[in-house]
């Protein structure tokens, strides 16, 4: 029978479409992203957040944002900044550490005494496939320069400066313990902070 | 015979689908680069004291045979053009991956020459550095100075300013914005936290039913 | 000479060209084809025009309401007006456009007609249960290998084929 | 690459178009397998006609083939499928009643559409049944809203739940239609062949 054969030929042919998925080589399925990926990523400088916008959100009291210390422990055990927890960077790939890294709710800020540690932990973060995370730029030598010690701009200059440094006099005396300034202080230092843009997803329904 | 028992229009769309999927596998393109490295392997060359080069080295290499280090400058070319270390070639960071500059510095670090990666400072050199030390490139070193430093430092005869990531000011300058309740082991801060790791976490979705 | 009329597709074909235009939706729009998505839209846009306040009150009807946008505003609700166009070319050009009822002939027009009108019932309400019906949970939920579209399709299956006995009298 | 839309390769606006388009193609197709005809349709139910049963497994098969095919060669992006969500008890609840409802309606909602489009008046009085159908489950969401919401486990694949390679489950899948189609081949030609 002619039309039998046919089908007997097209239904091999579907079986074997099937099968050679699974002998497939699997290399590509991967959590982590692909080199280029990285490497695209790596030359976006949206995952810099200056200092001001970081210590406007701790003031705000945000609960979306998680800071992590990447420098080593003995560092961090004499000061770090508010509610920021330690991950040295040598320990960042450490599967204890992943249900901190690996999720979706909150922005992780990263930072060290500079940014280049941090930033070395963000580009092993992303390639490990983590979203949401974000650098200190220039670490907490910057967050030093613009938030402990500001320096009043010169007269001359304009006028968002002073707006930025009557926001960093009000965050200095916030972080040093005085918690008599109000939120409503800071207003004037109003910056939005630019979320990464994220991909849409599928609409759901059926 | 009647259409319903026709096996000619199932035979074109058959060839169609694995047509697709044949076409597919041809224009397919074998991953150009792999890591070499582990995320493990990758954070222990991170030591500042081995792959890395700071100023005063720079310098002692520079006077020494020229045919045995490279200077890599990732900034844009106008930048490049404007002033750049001597004998220093300019692949702008979001260029390192082409295929002629991979190469190139594929076949230096086969010769065993140092490649030392520099940009206006460290952090910008970073990410070219990372990413060609996990694709497998071993020579590499980071110029810790950037060039912004570079140029004050002939311009203001300083020999040479805070090693990077060192800590510019006194402890007690930043203890008193630590709330003390804060300074707790990281590993008890740890367990306070509650936040579900992404692996089965999905995204919720208006849409209900149909 | 055939009844134009009854010369179907060979089930093969029809089966993989339908598959291909399952993989197009996937591939276009990330998302499988539905059929009583739009239903519940026109539901939900006839209680929003007569009922405006209930619809916003009740639970149900108020998941699928948004200020912006109209509740017919959906993406299946096109698909279905698509689906309606393109059956009617088909049918049209195979000779089959032609009010009537087909029932068995031990069985009346109104009997059929009734159970037409119990089985949307049912169906209609199944399909909320379940969030998507044959084309929208078990067909393109199980193109993806959803576990939902699985436990859907051998569901409908399962419970199709176990009442069908009952029903038998119905069509043979 | 893909999926072309949420990527934003293709404008958002031209969505509504495609669903045109798509919807098009599917009811043709549909309608021309013989979907808009009751008694083909049960036929799988009775063994006289088993025309749904094979277009609707070639066609999951060829999908769930084509989708594995398209997100190895990287044209789509699995992450970002509308997966269907899991609601145990809601799909086999559900599924129990719609069941039922294909054996004395004779017709699933997309059936249905395509037999209304042609004249059909049984097609016609179901869907109005499928909209009554809705409509009083939407009035009675309260009572049925533990069933709705039973057992969520989230937007699971069962390849995930079985913890299998979804390569080897659609290479099962596959035989397992082909061995469907066999059986059904056979079956078709024991039974009483039916006239309609």
């Amino acid at each position: 029978m002619k039309i039998s054969r046919t089908y007997l030929i097209l239904a091999l042919l579907l079986a074997g479409l099937a099968f050679a998925l699974v002998l497939l080589p699997k290399t590509t399925r991967n959590k982590e992203i692909k080199p280029e990926e990285l490497m695209t990523e790596i030359i976006d400088p949206a995952r810099f957040l200056n200092p001001d916008l970081i210590a406007e959100r701790l003031i705000n009291e945000d609960p979306s944002i998680q800071l992590i210390d990447v420098r080593p422990q003995d560092q961090f055990v004499k000061f770090t900044l508010p509610g920021a927890i330690n991950i040295p960077l040598t320990e960042i790939s450490k599967e204890d550490w992943e249900g901190e890294l690996n999720q979706h709710q909150k922005d992780i800020i990263l930072f060290s005494n500079d940014d280049l540690f941090a930033d070395q932990a963000w580009i092993l973060c992303t390639r490990m496939g983590y979203k949401n995370i974000y650098v200190m730029k220039g670490g907490l030598n910057q967050w030093y320069k613009n938030i402990i010690a500001p320096i009043e701009p010169p007269e001359t200059a304009p006028k968002e400066e002073f707006e930025i440094y009557s926001f960093r006099k009000a965050a200095s005396l916030y972080f040093s313990g005085a918690n008599t300034v109000s939120t409503t202080g800071t207003e004037k230092g109003n910056i939005v902070v630019k979320k990464r843009e994220k991909k849409a997803t599928a609409a759901g329904g059926c | 015979m009647t259409e319903i028992y026709k096996t000619r229009r199932l035979k074109i769309v058959s060839a169609i689908f694995i047509a697709i999927i044949i076409i597919g596998f041809i224009t397919l393109r074998t991953p150009d680069f792999n890591y070499s490295l582990t995320v493990e392997q990758t954070i222990k060359g991170l030591s500042l004291t081995e792959n890395v080069i700071n100023q005063s080295e720079a310098i002692k290499l520079k006077a020494s045979d020229g045919n045995t280090y490279l200077f890599i400058d990732v900034r844009n070319p106008h930048e490049f053009l404007t002033n750049h270390i001597e004998n220093s070639i300019n692949i702008p960071a979001s260029e390192i991956l082409k295929e002629e500059n991979f190469n190139y510095l594929r076949k230096m670090d086969q010769e065993n020459i140092t490649i030392i990666i520099y940009g206006n400072d460290a952090l910008q050199a970073n990410g070219a550095w990372m990413l060609l030390n996990q694709l497998g490139i071993n020579n590499l070193k980071l110029l810790t100075i950037g060039f912004n430093t570079i140029s004050q430092l002939s311009k203001e005869n300083l020999t040479e300013l805070y090693q990077i990531e060192d800590q510019i000011f006194s402890d007690s300058a930043i203890n008193p914005m630590v709330n003390p309740s804060l300074h707790v082991d990281p590993a008890t801060s740890l367990n306070k936290q509650k936040i579900t790791p992404v692996k089965k976490e999905k995204r919720t979705t208006t849409a209900g039913g149909c | 000479m055939e009844d134009k009329s009854k010369i179907y597709y060979n089930p093969y074909f029809g089966g993989v060209v339908l598959g291909l235009i399952l993989l197009a939706t996937f591939y276009l729009t990330g998302r499988g084809l539905g059929a009583s998505g739009a239903a519940k839209s026109t539901v939900v846009a006839a209680v929003d025009k007569f009922a405006p306040g209930h619809a916003h009150k009740s639970h149900y009807y108020s998941k699928f309401l948004s200020d912006d946008e109209h509740p017919l505003n959906n993406w299946l609700v096109f698909e279905v007006v698509g689906m309606l166009a393109g059956a009617l070319l088909s049918g049209a050009l195979a000779g089959r456009l032609k009010f009537k009822t087909e029932h068995s002939p031990k069985i009346t027009v109104r009997r059929r007609l009734l159970f037409a009108g119990i089985g949307g019932f049912m169906f209609g309400f199944g399909s909320q249960v379940a969030r998507g019906c044959t084309s929208g949970a078990a067909l393109s939920g199980a193109a993806v290998l959803s576990l939902g579209g699985f436990i859907t399709m051998m569901a409908i299956f399962g419970s199709a084929y176990g009442f069908a006995y009952f029903f038998r009298k119905l069509w043979i | 690459m893909g999926p072309l839309i949420p990527l934003g390769i293709i404008p958002e606006q031209w969505n509504n178009v495609i669903a045109v388009l798509i919807g098009m193609a599917f009811g043709f197709i549909m309608e021309g397998s013989g979907f808009s005809s009751s008694r083909k349709i049960v036929g799988l139910f009775y063994g006289y006609d088993f025309t749904v049963l094979k277009v609707f497994f070639t066609a999951t098969v060829t999908a769930a083939i084509g989708i594995l095919y398209f997100s190895y060669l990287g044209w789509i992006d699995f992450s970002m499928l509308h997966i269907h969500p899991t609601y145990v008890t809601g799909a086999i609840v559900g599924g129990l009643i719609m069941g039922v409802g294909f054996v004395t309606g004779g017709f699933c909602p997309g059936t249905s559409f395509c037999g209304v489009a042609i004249g059909k008046i049984d097609a016609i009085v179901y869907t109005i049944g499928l909209l009554v159908g809705i409509f009083i489950f939407s009035e009675a969401f309260s009572i049925f809203e533990s069933i709705y919401n039973g057992n969520y486990m989230g937007e699971i694949t069962i390849t995930e739940f079985l913890g299998l390679s979804p390569y080897l489950f659609v290479f099962f899948f596959t035989l397992a239609a082909i061995a469907i189609f066999f059986v059904t081949s056979i079956i078709v030609k024991r039974v009483k062949e039916v006239n309609y």
